[in-house]
């Protein structure tokens, strides 16, 4: 098992003639998964570099593949009407790579979207080693395993889960959520669907300064995965306050979002927060030998 | 994008929010010729970005000309500090404005709520310059709504929030406009927050906007071209420019107080690579992020924007490939190092992921040689800025 | 047992301090209903001629009375707003009686209030005889029984129940579901409450030419109501053709909406149609003598 | 209400739905003038609200002016009939429109839709105008798409339409802005219905909105009140215009042909009495619905209006009260037979539901004994009225 993917899961690609797109196919496809076609207006009826078939419309492409997940690499101004489309067409999982949508664009799309899960935007995408790669990520840091990753950040959760592959922890699903102040799935989205999930056996969760995800996730910890080894990063705890670093998210303001704000809510429900990222590793195998102790 | 109080008040008028009379005046000479034209009692208000002005001697009033020119003359030289800016900000102008007979003044803000998902309207009849310690010691006195952005703004939130506010019935009549307005510039501009703070009620009966603070989503700015001129304005822009020069996103740049430079793809490890910095007992110079998908024109660029800051002693380049491929990396910083151009600083590489193998190919043929993880490269590079001496 | 409404059902009304608004209250009080208060912005805490509570907003008289139900009178204007309001404050079935709503005023409050039931607008209401009344509808004519009746008429729904009662044919719920074009609870949603519900043995449905919701229904009635005697009338059956006879839906256009259609597709699945109101209760008992024969 | 043509596409013009140069002219003078500073070849489309003019031969063309004058007159006397106007209409006026080279014709239009409760985009490649054989005999050329209203209009519905409906190419570019456009126009109006009916691609690449389709809901007309003039001119005006004239809606009357006048409060009852009439082998000479609540003087007027159709020779009121309150109901009719001011026709009540009690003691007091039941008052009205001689 897994979380929101495998390898049956069937995947279409909007925007699967663009640059990103034709790389990314040919990558995702290299990594074994199911891409069964892609969606460019204009070009239906085409073939991609890929060999996958071009339709015009998502709606076209549900058709003919039955596909039931998307990944969009589509500018920022065009990233909603995509999202509005993958959901008419009844796409039930939508990975939004796109950096740079606005914010009240994706207000929107989030609320009148029912029913379709929304991975990001501005994230990595999602993988469960192994069996399917529905993202940019570089597939061959990540091993199949029992650890669920949710990480904020994309880069520093390839680093992240680099060091769990060599330590032999290896992943069950790891899902970017992106870090715009605006996303479709939160921590607390996936660590619903960790707790649910046979396989995973523990989980390693990445966040950032800035907002109150981190937070929220703790409580929801505290209340429903008192038994399941977790262990927290806080990325940009050097970030100086009021500085803008890349994430929109990455604010401080108030005392809301502070990493002490964050780091005290994980050790108030026994998860320790890792200082850096290559600590990470070691503080799981701890918590995992607690576990089997009891 | 900051707005400042100016700016944000044009905004207001437009959308049919009131606001006192005033001008904008970049002078002393300006503010006193227009109050010797308009005689009355005008506020003198300084026009910075940080908070704090008031408590800060930034706000003075002034009955005539002559009284207000030296008045204006100080607040221009004025430098404006408070705990999230303690460098502090210079005046850069004043606006004049109507004094207002005060006889309530209230809080009504609309911002973008992460948690929610939704733009949370947030009211209090307790406004004014103390409403932050209101929030902290009165948190039942500050009343929010969420709106469902499919349902949007309806006149019955509006009545909610005064009722639970308990808004003296002055402000029953003005106040739904005043909410409605503010939404409709909220959602049509794609702010990220707009305020008024205090929402003036006069003893004859009027309500102002006395205050505007509007923070729009610099992502959202492409639909609204008529306020580029406002962009220049905005604070940070310094770093913003220089990001966008290159052909970066506006906040992928931030100069910082250290000496090593930073190049990382994504802004998770580009904060993660800061980190590292200063767990090895160093201090960043920079954030930059070069992005995904960086070809190798904009990695030259990038190392050419970091090293134009002469504090830098080290320069710390950590790429994790994901959309980014190590090929382009590489070609970048080999085209960086080619001739006289570019300053010449220590420089540890760290190049894993997508096409690693090309890039280190590429780069072994430069004669360099990348270090295997973030932590050894954070640590060499403090090594490299402290042995380069102070 | 019953559909939407009971004894028990706590009900506000919007609009308590009008003319309508009061007017009705003290019928609906004499009736039985539970009214527990009323909203009129500006007049709360004070109390309303009925005696009951007033309060400035639903959410406060939700709070105070924890109703499930609310009944607004409010000027067209101003209807889309009082449900949204409703909604917000966590209602679950508002009845509207306004009529002349924007058809698109209710085109959105529709799609964006969900976990609310509404009834109309342009409507009498329901009513569960013996217990509660929640509308404009003469009570005195409703008796208690087993027959559900759902209409988009009005007045000629008291006809019709009046002689159910005369004949006998006590009532379970009766619901005006109203005649504008779009509505919150059509035919089928009624139709649908009714099949799960005990004390209902018998359904009259009183639909009107213009628009498919008995076309609808009477595919409904095949598939889900084969063994419950139902009995259909159709109003407007002399209307001309073109002209507009006060309902906005009461338009026949093309052959979609025509009362021949409506008819046959009635009869399709073995339910009669009456050719007039008086007709109705004799041939409800003709097929429920034929149930109870089987 | 419903729009004529030049009124559509003055909407259209408005909202960005490119439309062919036209004038619109109200004498066959005003065409000539126009067509003899304008020289070119241009189509005279005749103004009127049924449809089949085409058929009918409404529509002609002309490239001078003196050819134009004879046609022009000719038109401006036309009555044009069809299976839903068997009356038929007089032509109004006249829409002077430059003659399209045209390649192809194609079919867009949105309406309200009870079913799906969404407002529903139609498609077809096959426009011009057969299109309801199209949508009879290929039903599969007709492409539907239910808009969320919370969603709104999104660019690929345009894209998924035109790729569905096989439009040609030479649409592609012009189709999405034309039908955002239209739904922007339908939502912002609060139209039932907005046709373009063909939707024109020019042999030079151009598209048009040829023809222009807009029914507009009554209710949502006082957010519009820039469209009142429109209103007199629209079908069905002279009785809307007396409902309204004494405060009923405009909708609640309608001129019927037989003879036996009716006043019922709601439209359901309104129409089931004049199906109880019709069962009763008579033919009633009117629609009026009292509405909701009525008061004793709006019972007063129409009663006034009903008897003011001389046909009239019997009137059945059938009143069945939730809203209504029958002492209100019998306050009218007994105001109204007193004096001779309005005209005395056999009158039948029916009075029952919502203070019937009290109603009744009024009405008898007056020498009045209401029927019991709606059949037997039709009954009643019906051979009141064949008593009365033709």
């Amino acid at each position: 098992m897994s979380i929101y993917l495998d390898k049956q899961s069937k995947v279409i690609v909007q925007g699967i003639t663009g640059r990103e797109g034709a790389f990314h196919t040919a990558r995702m496809l290299a990594y074994g998964t199911n891409i069964v076609g892609g969606v460019t207006p204009g070009k239906g009826g085409t073939t991609a570099e890929s060999g996958k078939p071009v339709f015009n419309t998502v709606r076209e492409a549900v058709q003919a593949t039955g596909a039931t997940h998307s990944i969009i690499f589509v500018p920022p101004p065009f990233a909603a009407d995509a999202l509005y489309e993958a959901h008419a067409a009844g796409i039930k999982l939508a990975v939004c790579i796109t950096e740079g949508i606005p914010a009240h664009d994706m207000l929107k799309v989030v609320a009148t979207t029912p029913g379709m899960r929304i991975i990001g935007p501005n994230c990595p995408g999602l993988i469960t080693p192994g069996e399917s790669l529905v993202g940019i990520m570089p597939g061959h840091v990540f091993t199949p395993g029992s650890v669920g990753v949710i990480s904020r950040s994309g880069t520093l959760t390839y680093e992240i889960v680099d060091m769990l592959s060599r330590a032999g922890l290896g992943q069950s699903t790891c899902v970017g959520i992106g870090g715009d102040p605006i996303i479709g799935t939160t921590f607390v989205d996936c660590l619903r669907a960790f707790s649910q999930d046979e396989k995973t056996k523990a989980i390693v969760l990445c966040g950032e300064i800035g907002g109150s995800d981190e937070e929220d996730a703790a409580a929801f910890i505290g209340e429903h995965l008192r038994n399941t080894p977790v262990v927290a990063f806080i990325g940009g705890r050097s970030a100086p306050a009021g500085k803008r670093l890349g994430h929109a998210g990455a604010i401080i303001s108030g005392n809301t979002g502070t990493p002490e704000s964050k780091v005290k809510a994980f050790q108030a429900v026994h998860v320790p927060v890792a200082d850096k990222p290559s600590d990470i590793a070691a503080l799981l195998k701890q918590r995992l030998e607690l576990v089997g102790a009891r | 994008m900051k707005l400042m109080e100016y700016q944000g008040k044009e905004l207001f008028k437009k959308a049919g929010i009131p606001v006192p009379n005033s001008a904008h005046a970049a002078t002393a000479a300006d503010v006193a010729a227009f109050i010797r034209a308009n005689p009355g009692s005008w506020v003198l208000k300084s026009q910075v970005f940080v908070g704090g002005r008031g408590k800060a001697g930034g706000i003075k009033f002034a009955d005539t000309a002559e009284a207000a020119t030296p008045i204006a003359e100080t607040l221009l030289r004025l430098v404006i500090k408070n705990n999230q800016a303690p460098e502090g900000e210079a005046v850069r102008s004043i606006l004049v404005e109507e004094k207002l007979d005060i006889a309530s003044e209230a809080y009504l803000a609309i911002m973008l709520d992460r948690a929610t998902k939704r733009p949370v309207f947030i009211v209090s009849a307790q406004g004014g310059m103390d409403i932050e310690e209101v929030s902290e010691k009165h948190p039942e006195a500050i009343v929010k709504y969420a709106v469902d952005p499919a349902v949007g703004f309806q006149p019955f939130i509006a009545r909610d929030l005064a009722f639970a506010a308990n808004l003296p019935t002055g402000y029953h009549k003005a106040f739904p406009k005043i909410a409605q307005a503010l939404y409709e510039l909220f959602f049509s501009y794609g702010a990220n927050l707009v305020e008024i703070n205090p929402l003036v009620l006069t003893k004859d009966g009027r309500v102002f906007a006395s205050d505007a603070k509007v923070e729009l989503d610099d992502n959202g700015l492409f639909k609204h071209p008529e306020l580029a001129a406002w962009k220049n304005d905005s604070p940070g822009n310094d770093d913003e420019a220089a990001a966008v020069a290159i052909g970066l996103g506006m906040s992928n740049y931030a100069k910082l107080d250290g000496d090593i430079g930073v190049i990382a793809n994504g802004a998770g490890l580009g904060m993660g690579t800061m980190d590292a910095i200063r767990n090895a007992h160093g201090v960043a110079a920079n954030f930059l992020d070069i992005g995904g998908g960086a070809q190798a024109a904009l990695v030259k660029k990038s190392y050419a924007l970091v090293v134009s800051n002469p504090k830098v002693k080290a320069l710390f380049i950590n790429i994790f490939g994901g959309i980014t491929r190590g090929d382009q990396v590489a070609l970048g910083i080999v085209e960086a190092l080619k001739g006289d151009d570019l300053r010449k600083v220590p420089l540890v590489v760290r190049l894993t992921g997508t096409n690693e193998k090309e890039g280190r190919a590429i780069l072994a043929e430069a004669g360099m040689h990348p270090v295997e993880t973030m932590d050894e490269g954070a640590a060499r590079a403090v090594a490299f800025a402290k042995s380069s001496g102070t």
